[in-house]
C-alpha cells in the first residue's frame, strides 16, 4: 500500500558550498521501518475475541458517546462547569486499549478529555457523572472536575489538565512496574499538540534508556484546540518521533478498534518485554475543543468525511455484516446504555455536594490540616 | 473615551503599539487564526499577518525563550501565555534568562519583552489552573509585574509596558475580559508602571487589592459605607515595582490595612504589603495588618468548595471591622 | 553520636532508610558512577547497586516527574537536583503535580517523594546558580519544605522526609556539604517536620535564621554578646509548615525580631515572618521585624559584589542593634 | 567508508501477537541519509583558504589553548573563582567556525563552556581575562565570571551556565533575523548533555516550524560531567535527533578544522535559505568538566588516543607537511600568544574591582535602581 512516507523521503539538503569535483563529505544512510496497523486486515476472530467480547466493546463505545452526548446536554443546564473537553469520535481507541491491557495490572493515564478512557477502563458512570457535577460521590470527590477521573482501583492514574505534564508521570509509573517487576506495562494516552512539549522528549528518552514497559500512544485527533498537526509539527508524521530514542514507532487507524486492539496488543507485549514504544493513534473529535469552540478552523466537509468513519458506526456495520448481532439486539443495547447513562445523572444530582471542611482534606496525608499554627 | 471590554482594551494597547512600531509581535497558542483563546487578539492576524501575529505550538519554554531570543536582538516581542498556569514549564526563561542575562552581560543585552495572559481564578477549572503566580514572578529582581484591575488600566499599563526596555510580566484576568469601561483613545495615552490608583476615597480603613481582588475591596467599601465606615481603597496595579509611597502614606491616615490578594497566603504579596507597613509605619498601625487571600488550599472543582476558596467581599468586610476592632 | 560531615549525615539518613525500605530509590545527575557532584551519594551506588541508585540524563522536568509517578505508584524515590537552580526547568512538575494531584484525585494518590538539593548562595557563579527557592516552593499548599544549617538536623530532617507521605522539597547547601558535627546514629533518629530549634537562648531580641543564615544570626548574637545583649536565635528548620509557635513564644519574650534570609527580599519568608508577627504578636512587638536578605539584585561574579551582596553577620548585628534603638 | 550506521539500523520488533498468517499490518519504509565530513576530504585551498588564513586559524587554536592553560594557573592562584569550565581538545569548532560565519552579520550563542567560542569570535584576551578575574574591564564587567562571556558588538549572545536554556534564545535570535531581513544566521552551540532538555525539542520544531535561519552544532564531546553519551542517550547517534523535526543532519569531525569549516558553511549556506539543521559535531575534552573534576569516569588509555587526535597537533602537521610555516614561524607565533596571553593577565590584574554600588546597576534599563520606595 502507498504511503506518503512509502519508499524515501529523505530530507532535502543543498549541494555543498564546496568547490570540489568530489564531495567532502560521505554518506550515511539509515532505512527505517514502521508498522502501519490497518483495521480492514484484522477480524475479531484473528482477536480471538468471542461473540460476546465484541458486544461489550460496541456497548462500552456506545456508552462513552452516549454519556457524553448527555453530559454535554448537563453542561447547558449549568450542572457541569469548568472545561468540558469531549471525546466523541475517538472511543475506538479507549476500548480497543481496554481489550490490549490485563486489568488489575496495567495502569494507563491521560490529559484532560479523559471520560472516554475511565469508562473503557470500568469506572462507573455514576462516579463519573458525579465528578462532572462536582459531588462526594464523584470518583475525585468533585475536587477534580472532568479534566481529573482517577480511579487507582481500575489502574487509572488520571486525567490530567496541563499538556505533555502527564507524560513523565507515566515514565514513573512504567518504571515502578518495572522496579517491582511485577510484570505490568503502563499506556500513556497524549495528544498530537502535548508532542510539542519538552516533556515528551526527556520522558521517550528515559523510558528507552531505562529500558521502561511503557506505551506512548498519541491520540492525533488532527487538532490541537484549533492548530491543525501540521500547522503545529514541523514533521506531521508523528510516529516518526521514536527515531530520536531508538524506540519503536508505529501508526493505527483510530477509527478501527479492531486496528487499535491489534497495535496495541503488540505494543503492549513489547513493552512487557522491557521495549518502550510509540504509537500514533490518527483519530478525529467531532465536537469542539471544549464546549466554548466552535470549531471554525475546519470545513464542514472534513467534519462529515471523518463522520463517515465514525468508529461506532463502523463497528455497527461490521456486527451487522458478520451476523453478530441484529437490530432488536442493537437497540435493546441502545436503550440499556440510555438507562445506565440517565441512572447516572440522577445519582450525581442525588449526591450531595462536598462539605466545606473538605476543602482542607487531601491537601496533605497528614489529617491535621490546616496545621495547628 | 470609548466604552470598551477589558480584552477590547488590551486589544487596543497591541493594535496601536504594533501600528507605531514595527519591531513589536505577538505570538502564543492560537493567537493567529483562531484569533485568540478569550479573543484578546480578536482581528489582529487579518491585520498584522502571519509575519507579525504568530501561532506557536503547544511549546511554552521554546516561544517564550524564542521571545527573549528576539528581544535580545532588538525586537520587542508580546509573548502571550494562554493562562499563566502554563507558564510554570516556561518558568525558567523568564526567572533565569529574562531576569538576569542583562544582569550577566553587564548591560550589553537588554529584553524589551511583555508576556501577558489571565492569572488566577478562573472558575471551576479545579488546582493546576487556577494559581496566582504575582508573588512568584515579583521576588525576581529585573523583572517588572503589572496586574490590572479594569479596562483603562489594562490599556494605559499594557502601552507602557510594551514600551518599556525591561521585561514586563502582565496579568490578566479570564473572568474580567468582558468587563467594560470607559478607555482612553488617545494613542499616546500610557499610565506609568509603578503608580498606584485610588480607587475610593476614606480615612477609617486602607484596603489593598490587585486584580479581582480590587473588586472584593471595592465591594466591602460599600458594605462598610453603609455602616458609616468610609475605606480607602488603593489598586496597587504594579506589583514589582511597588508603589510604597501611595500604601503608606493612606496607612497614615487610616492607620489600619486590611490586604485582599487571591493567591495562597505564604509568602505572598499580601505578606510583603505587611512586611513594609510595618517596617515603615510602624507607630501609624492602630491594628495588625490583616490579610485575606485564598484558602491555603489547592483550587477545588465543586463549585461550594470553589466559592468559599476565593476571598470574598464578606470576608474583606469583616477583616475590615476586626482591624476597626467593631467586632 | 559521631562526627559526620553534614553530606556524611545526609548520605547516612538516605542509607539507613534505604537499607530499611526496599521501595526507597535515589535518582539524579551523577549521583551513582559519578559519586554525586558534590560526593553526597559517594559509594551509594556501589552498595546498592544500578537499580537503586541511578543515574539520568540532564532533564530534570523528565526526570522529577518519573519520580512522581513512581511515587504515585507506591514507591519511595529522591530526587537529587544537581542545585536548585537547576530545577526552575522542572517547576511544573513539582507545583503541580507534586503539589496538586493529591487534592484532584480526591486523595487517591499520593506522593512519598523527596526532592533534595543544595539551594542558594554558591559563591561566585553568577546570577543563575545563585538563587534562593524557598519561598517559591512554600507558597504550595501540598509541598512540604525544610531547609538544614547542621548535620544532626540533616540527618534527621531527612530520614523524617523520607518516611513522609507527602512531598518534601529538601533544600541543602553546597557551603556547607563540609561542615562537621556530631550526628546521632540511632537509626531511628528523626526529627519532626514543622519544629524549630532554639540555637540559643536570650532575652532581648529574637533572630530567625535557616540554612546559612542560621550562622549570620548566631555569629550576629556573638557580637551582641560581646555587647551584653543576649539574643534569642530560631532556626525554623521546616518552611513548610512552619513553626510559628516557637517563634512567636520567642518574640512575646525580647519583643524584637529581625529576619535573615539568604533569598531576595520582596515576598520571602521573611515577608512572611513578619507577617504573621505583626499579625499575632503585634501588641508584644517594641521595634517593626527587620530583614537582612539578600541585595535586591541578580547574584553578581565578582567576589567583593558576591561578599556584598548576601547577608552578613555585621548586617544582621546592626539590625538588631536597630530594633533595640540602640543606635 | 563503513560507519556504525551505514546500512540499516531498523530497529527489531517482536513478531506480531497476532497469530494470522498475513500480518495485520503494512510497512512504511523510510530512507534517510546524512553527510558525514571528514577533514581527510577537505584541503585548505579547497576551502579557498590562503596561507595568511591558515596561518591566522592556527593562532587563534592556540590563543584558546594557552589562554585557557593560564586561566586554569590563575585559578590555582584563586584569582578566578567560581566555576571554570576548560574548551581545551574543542579549539577547532570555534575557530572553524569563525572562518564560515559572516562577522557583523552572524550571530552566535553557547552554553558556558565559553572562552573558546569568544575568543575565536574576535572578543579580547584582555576583557575576557578581565572578566575571569572578575574586573570591571572584563566583558561582563566582572558580573558574569567564565560562564558569562558576552560581547554585543562581535554578536557573541553569550555563554549560558543552565544547559539548554539558550537554544529557545538561539532560536529567537534567528527570529529576528528573519524577521529583520538581515541576510544573518545565528549558530547555537550546545553540548550532547544539553540534547535531553526539552527545550532543544521545542526549539527545533519551533526553527524547523518557521524555517529559521540558525544551526544547531552539538559539540559531543562524549561526555555531560561524568555521563558518557551512550549513558544518557537512547539514540547516540544525536545527528539523527533532526528527523523529528524534518531538519537535515549532519556528522563533522571536532578534532580537524577543515571537516568543521566544511560543514559549517554547507550548514549556514542551507540556514541563510531558511533552511534550520542540526549538526553534530565530534570532539573530546581534554581537561575535566570543571577544575573540581578529576575526571575518573574515562580511561588513561581512552584520554591517550584522544590527544593524538588533537585539533591543534594535527593543524600543525598539516601546515609542515604542505610547507604553510616551518618550525621558526610556529615557535614565532607561539611566543606571540604567549605574550599575549600574559599582557591579558596584567591588564587584568590591573582592572579594578566593581565599586560596590555598581551592584544595582544592570538590574534595569531604568536607571534609578533600587528605584526610589
Ligand atoms: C502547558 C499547557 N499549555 C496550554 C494549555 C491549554 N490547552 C489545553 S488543551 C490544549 C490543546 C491540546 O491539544 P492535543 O494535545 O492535541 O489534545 P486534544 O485536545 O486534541 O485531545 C491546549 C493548548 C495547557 N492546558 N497546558
Ligand atoms: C538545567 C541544568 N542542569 C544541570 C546543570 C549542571 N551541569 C552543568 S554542566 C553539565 C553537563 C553538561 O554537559 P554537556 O552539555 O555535554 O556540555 P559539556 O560540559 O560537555 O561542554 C551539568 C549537568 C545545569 N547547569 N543546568
Ligand atoms: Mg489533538
Ligand atoms: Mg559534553
Amino acid at each position: 500500500m502507498a504511503t506518503k512516507t512509502d519508499v524515501s523521503d529523505a530530507i532535502q539538503v543543498p549541494e555543498s558550498t564546496n568547490g570540489q569535483s568530489n564531495p567532502p563529505f560521505d554518506e550515511i544512510s539509515v532505512s527505517l521501518s514502521f508498522r502501519k496497523y490497518s483495521g480492514e486486515r484484522v477480524l475479531h476472530t484473528d482477536l480471538g475475541l468471542s461473540v460476546q467480547d465484541i458486544r461489550d466493546i460496541y456497548r462500552n463505545m456506545l456508552l462513552q458517546r452516549r454519556f457524553e452526548e448527555r453530559s454535554a446536554q448537563m453542561y447547558g443546564k449549568q450542572k457541569i462547569a469548568g472545561f468540558l473537553h469531549l471525546y466523541i469520535g475517538q472511543e475506538a481507541i479507549s476500548t480497543g486499549s481496554a481489550y490490549a491491557l490485563k486489568p488489575g495490572l496495567d495502569t494507563v493515564i491521560t490529559a484532560y478529555r479523559d471520560h472516554g478512557l475511565a469508562l473503557a477502563f470500568g469506572m462507573s458512570t455514576n462516579e463519573c457523572m458525579a465528578e462532572l457535577f462536582g459531588k462526594v460521590g464523584g470518583c475525585s470527590q468533585g475536587k477534580g472536575g472532568s479534566m481529573h477521573f482517577f480511579s487507582r482501583e481500575k489502574g487509572m492514574y488520571g486525567g490530567h489538565g496541563i499538556v505533555g505534564a502527564h507524560i513523565p508521570l507515566a515514565t514513573g509509573i512504567a518504571f515502578a512496574h518495572k522496579y517491582r517487576g511485577d510484570g505490568g506495562v503502563c499506556v500513556c494516552y497524549l495528544g498530537d499538540g502535548a508532542v510539542w512539549q519538552g516533556a515528551f522528549h526527556e520522558s521517550l528518552n528515559l523510558a528507552a534508556l531505562y529500558g521502561l514497559p511503557a506505551v506512548y500512544v498519541i491520540e492525533n485527533n488532527q487538532y490541537a484546540m484549533g492548530t491543525s498537526v501540521d500547522r503545529a509539527a514541523a514533521e506531521p508524521d508523528l510516529f516518526k518521533q521514536g527515531i530520536s530514542y531508538a524506540m519503536p514507532g508505529a501508526l493505527a487507524d483510530g477509527m478501527d478498534v479492531f486496528s487499535v486492539c491489534q497495535a496495541m496488543r503488540d505494543h503492549i507485549a513489547m513493552a512487557r518485554e522491557g521495549q518502550p514504544s510509540l504509537l500514533e493513534i490518527r483519530t478525529y473529535r467531532y465536537r469542539g475543543h471544549s464546549m466554548s469552540d466552535p470549531g471554525k478552523y475546519r470545513t464542514k466537509e472534513e467534519l462529515d468525511t471523518k463522520k463517515n468513519e465514525d468508529p461506532i458506526l463502523q463497528l455497527k456495520s461490521y456486527v451487522l455484516e458478520y451476523g453478530l448481532m441484529d437490530n432488536d439486539e442493537l437497540d435493546e443495547l441502545d436503550a440499556d446504555v440510555k438507562a445506565e447513562v440517565i441512572h447516572s445523572v440522577t445519582f450525581a444530582d442525588n449526591s450531595p455536594p462536598p462539605p466545606l471542611e473538605a476543602i482542607y482534606e487531601h491537601v496533605y496525608t497528614q489529617g491535621d490540616y490546616p496545621f495547628i499554627e | 473615551m470609548a466604552q470598551l471590554q477589558l480584552r477590547e482594551a488590551i486589544r487596543a494597547a497591541m493594535v496601536e503599539e504594533m501600528e507605531r512600531d514595527e519591531s513589536i509581535f505577538l505570538m502564543g497558542e492560537e493567537v493567529a487564526e483562531y484569533n485568540g483563546a478569550y479573543k484578546v487578539s480578536e482581528g489582529m492576524r487579518d491585520r498584522f499577518g502571519d509575519r507579525r501575529v504568530i501561532d506557536t505550538p503547544i511549546s511554552e519554554n521554546g516561544f517564550a525563550g524564542l521571545g527573549l531570543g528576539a528581544s535580545m536582538s532588538g525586537l520587542r516581542p508580546i509573548i502571550e501565555f494562554m493562562t499563566w498556569n502554563f507558564a510554570f514549564v516556561a518558568m525558567d526563561q523568564i526567572v533565569n534568562n529574562a531576569a538576569k542575562i542583562r544582569y550577566m552581560s553587564g548591560g550589553q543585552f537588554s529584553f524589551p519583552i511583555v508576556f501577558r495572559g489571565p492569572n488566577g481564578a478562573a472558575g471551576q477549572l479545579a488546582a493546576t489552573h487556577n494559581t496566582s503566580v504575582e508573588s512568584l514572578y515579583s521576588c525576581f529582581p529585573g523583572l517588572k509585574v503589572i496586574s490590572i484591575s479594569n479596562p483603562d488600566d489594562a490599556k494605559g499599563l499594557l502601552k507602557s509596558a510594551i514600551r518599556d526596555n525591561d521585561p514586563v510580566v502582565f496579568l490578566e484576568s479570564e473572568y474580567m475580559y468582558g468587563m467594560r469601561g470607559e478607555v482612553s483613545d488617545d494613542a499616546d495615552y500610557t499610565i506609568p508602571i509603578g503608580k498606584a490608583r485610588i480607587g475610593r476615597e476614606g480615612d477609617r480603613v486602607t484596603i489593598v487589592g490587585h486584580n479581582k481582588s480590587y473588586w472584593r475591596a471595592m465591594e466591602a467599601a460599600e458594605m462598610l459605607a453603609a455602616d458609616g465606615i468610609e475605606a480607602e481603597v488603593v489598586d496597587p496595579r504594579t506589583i514589582r515595582p511597588f508603589d510604597w509611597e501611595t500604601v503608606i502614606r493612606s496607612v497614615k491616615k487610616t492607620n489600619r490595612c486590611v490586604v485582599v490578594d487571591e493567591s495562597n497566603p505564604f509568602a505572598s504579596v499580601a505578606s510583603e504589603v505587611a512586611f513594609q507597613l510595618q517596617s515603615r509605619a510602624f507607630d501609624w498601625l492602630d491594628a495588625p495588618v490583616a490579610r485575606i487571600t485564598a484558602k491555603d488550599t489547592p483550587a477545588p472543582y465543586a463549585k461550594n468548595l470553589m466559592a468559599y476558596y476565593l476571598p470574598s467581599a464578606e470576608e474583606v468586610y469583616r477583616a475590615c471591622r476586626d482591624v476597626l476592632y467593631l467586632t
